[in-house]
């Protein structure tokens, strides 16, 4: 019935991230999109401000590579491993060359919510007593108008594209995720443009069984973009595991500018598109990253016709 | 749709006819059930074809096997393309600003398009005691525009509405401006369709009556309400529902005449 | 693992309800816990808030049996019917014997997010150039920090008790819902006790298969009563259709105050329970509402122990 | 447990124990992975059997198959009772007040629990640049109480902290006041588990070293520290790890020591 909305991850973003750009690639340790932040660096954009709770590896390959002017965030570091020194590099010393923008963890969500909102403002109980309100004065204090209670409050945050690594789609982009969701639901609603990246492109039928399932609505969409193994090394919630050893290696890489520049070349410059990168990990390492089954078991949603 | 004059049609139909019509070019329509779930679906069938349903109960792209009874049917669930949480479908979609057009019922309304369904009386001591906003107040605010669909009576088409439950235009002339200054989404009412005519608002925000159903009189309308309403230098006849319409609502859409009897 | 949770209706409401409590049985149009209701009207519960978007049938015959003393919600109204007589006998005229407190959809769904969230008030852009805020003092303007722009705002609302029937749930009360949600997650974790009531009692490894299926974590939840067909005449997506005739055949007994009576002295009062209730229907009846099958499918969330 | 002694142990060890031992009696804890994820897997196995887990990355109930290797780990998904979006995990779950005990980590702690893991020297110009609050302020804030562990060195127990990312008892005495006047939902640090021992806090906000492990000095408590310690009148020694918790720890949560070793 809808149109489709598929597209190669190279023509989705060579249309709908623009230089300047704020981009969100969201993803809470699942589903990172690693495949889309390839791509943008390929297409040497620039000037983005990036946005995401856990800025992590592959905001440090994209900060390494240079497409960002800023960076706005709540956590960053390489989880369970150490840090992100790409980003170190241009945020530490006498004089930090990308911009820094800080919130907690709730903030974000509670800036995507804003967006997805509309609200001027999304209120929550952190911040008391820290110092940041004070190193981000886009934190402020609000009263409430009950009891004149004084809480804390971030503004909204409407990206102008935000990127969501799914398991399935169908082609109008309604778009199904299990596992942890995350914020990719809010960071969607409150974005201008969204490109939802799928290990599996599904007919409407399939999503149709299942509607509870359905995170991202085709409403919102833009873009679909079929992309097997697009989240590697993060993961996606079975179709295949995190790639620890991805992580493990990463520190020393990020930690010399040449090994950074070495890994671009070699792994995304040097690469057309997501399936040469994968052909370059090579099929043995892809194979011992997928689990065994677990199924979820089927419910009933019941025919109602007569 | 052709102009063919299709026989005997009632009132309802009518409406519903003359609503979907108005829902040409428009994408996603925030309906309730009754008859804006019906005009929207002959809408989908014949004027806009691509027109995206997002039903106030938390369903997203629904393919009903059967016309739903009410926004408690779950036959609007199964097969749908996405069902959502009150929460996220007031939040992300209504007040996100997803919706181009949200319906209204009203059981007053005003020349400017403010609409009471709370209380007939007093607030306090009601003599009727209606149902309230429910998802109405924020319709009115945060979709694109409104269609009114409504049966016209002195009753229901008053000079002041006993509760403001819904803003259309406000005040009237000022009524852009505060939507403006408050930051509100929606442009307000744009059609106010009933039994006997369709509505649209001039500039300032007052109704104007643009054109009347096929056999009402404008001395029937003017009986209808409580001001003296303005009226289109052209006033056209409303289209009488075609063949095609009528086939579509009778046959497809309200086989068994629940709401088009 | 987890203690279990089961319990009899006539307990939980026995032990979790007290008169004077504040008690939510939520369902926006789907999985309305009409088996909990009866139970409250049984145990001459009185002095009762009342809160829900969507006060139907089932408040009409609770408010009819004289269990509230004042109701809290959004629409009132016997959904494509018509009006709720019983509660219109005490609102209307000189001397209404019922408090009111009124918001709208978004306002009531709010007040339970605050009450979940422990926030003090949530904003939301509804209200404006309403004579909602006259009407209800607690619907205040609060200025977002940001810019000056002014919204509005409710107040939390946490219930001492929240009523949810749900599809299915474990001991432990972890609770699966599908269909339409409503806003029962959001007025579970408001509040201070929750029953859960469920078609079916299900093994925890059925709940494990599929946890993005949990609306309700265990968690939050006090008591687990199982009342297949519990929430009829509204309906459990998969299980069973709205009884429709119910609906329409309610006009008339609510509009008459006798016919009330005697409704609830044959219904309610005159069946020991659901079961009871349920006998009094007919096989027949019930039958005709179950529907045919419509599976979700499975999907795999992956088995992860190497 | 018993008080037999188990031969030869690590710091990590030492402090995955001590920590576990402080959950007795604790209901729901909010856990990142790593130390605090063994130390509360190992509460589970011993003094607090129900002890609830949620997960921060938006898990409840996990059940995983294999130690899980970060908060990425899909392991703790399959097979959990519930997941749970952030905007729920922080909102309903954190903020809602129904974490008993959150665990934190620590680039700077002072004498009042407060701590640093924003930066190291200047905001603007670090010399280090630290991950920043994550959930930390939240957790600091709304978990009724808060667990730290963290390596002491005068490094990391210093007089005054660059950045106060998580608020502990704030100025000392009035912490209490403080969070009691802006409602916040915890009471704030009440453990702090070192490779060297175990502090309380006193009444007036203040750390106080209650017990040091086997084989640790007080000389060496106060040489890896930045200010003066409060120290507990009968100053205990932690009963090691026990054959039972080691056993525990080594065959079943860490079998590989990617924690422990």
């Amino acid at each position: 019935m809808a149109a489709s909305k598929s597209a190669s991850m190279r023509d989705a973003i060579a249309e709908l991230v623009r230089d300047g750009d704020t981009v969100a690639i969201e993803g809470f340790t699942h589903l990172i999109c690693f495949a889309a932040g390839h791509e943008i660096i390929r297409q040497r954009k620039r000037d983005l401000t990036l946005c995401r709770l856990t800025p992590d590896v592959i905001y440090d390959q994209m900060i390494g590579a240079g497409v960002a002017r800023k960076l706005v965030f709540s956590w960053m570091g390489n989880p369970g491993v150490g840090s992100l020194h790409a980003i170190r590099r241009v945020t530490e010393g006498d004089a930090p060359t990308l911009e820094l923008e800080e919130y907690s963890h709730f903030g974000m969500v509670g800036r995507y919510t804003a967006g997805a909102m509309k609200l001027p403002f999304f209120p929550l109980r952190s911040y008391f007593e820290t110092d940041l309100p004070r190193a981000n004065p886009r934190i402020r204090p609000v009263t409430s108008p009950f009891g004149d209670e004084v809480v804390y409050a971030v503004p909204p945050l409407n990206p102008d594209v935000t990127i969501v690594h799914a398991q399935r789609a169908d082609a109008a982009g309604n778009t199904q995720i299990w596992g942890l969701p995350g914020c990719q639901k809010e960071a969607a609603f409150a974005a201008e443009r969204v490109i939802v990246v799928v290990e599996e492109l599904v007919a409407e039928e399939v999503i149709r069984a299942d509607p509870n399932r359905t995170v991202i609505p085709g409403l919102v969409v833009d873009a679909v973009v079929v992309e097997p193994f697009g989240a590697h090394p993060s993961y996606a919630q079975g179709h295949y595991d995190r790639d620890n050893r991805f992580y493990l290696d990463w520190e020393a890489v990020s930690r010399d500018e040449a090994a950074l520049r070495a890994w671009l070349r070699d792994w995304v410059y040097g690469v057309a598109d997501r399936a040469g990168y994968i052909d370059k990990l090579g099929q043995e390492r892809v194979a011992a990253l997928r689990p065994g089954p677990a199924p979820s078991g089927s419910v009933d949603y019941g025919d109602y016709r007569s | 749709m052709t102009g063919v004059v299709a026989g005997p049609f009632t009132a309802s139909e009518m409406m519903i006819v003359a609503a979907a019509r108005e829902l040409a070019g428009q994408r996603v329509c925030f309906v309730g059930v009754g008859l804006p779930n019906i005009a929207v679906n002959l809408a989908k069938l014949t004027g806009a074809p691509d027109l995206e349903l997002v039903y106030e109960a938390g369903v997203f792209g629904a393919r009903p096997a059967r016309l739903p009874l009410s926004i408690g049917d779950p036959t609007i669930v199964t097969r749908a393309t996405a069902v959502t949480s009150m929460l996220e479908l007031f939040g992300y979609y209504l007040q996100g600003g997803l919706i181009d057009v949200g319906f209204l019922g009203a059981a007053q309304i005003d020349r400017y398009g403010n609409i009471n369904t709370t209380v007939i009386g007093d607030y306090a001591t009601p003599r009727t005691r209606l149902p309230g906003s429910g998802g109405a107040c924020e319709i009115a605010i945060d979709a694109r525009q409104v269609f009114v669909i409504v049966r016209q009576s002195r009753r229901s088409f008053v000079e002041r509405i006993d509760f403001r439950t819904s803003p259309g235009n406000v005040g009237g002339p000022n009524g852009a401006r505060i939507r403006r200054e408050q930051g509100w989404l929606g442009a307000g009412p744009s059609v106010v369709v009933t039994d006997l005519g369709v509505y649209h608002f001039d500039a300032d925000g007052e109704m104007r009556l643009d054109s009347i159903h096929p056999g009402v009189t404008l001395a029937q309308v003017r009986d209808s309400m409580a001001w003296e309403p303005r009226v289109a230098d052209r006033l056209a006849e409303t289209a009488p529902p075609s063949p095609d319409e009528l086939r579509l609502i009778r046959d497809v859409l309200d086989p068994e005449g629940v709401y088009t009897g």
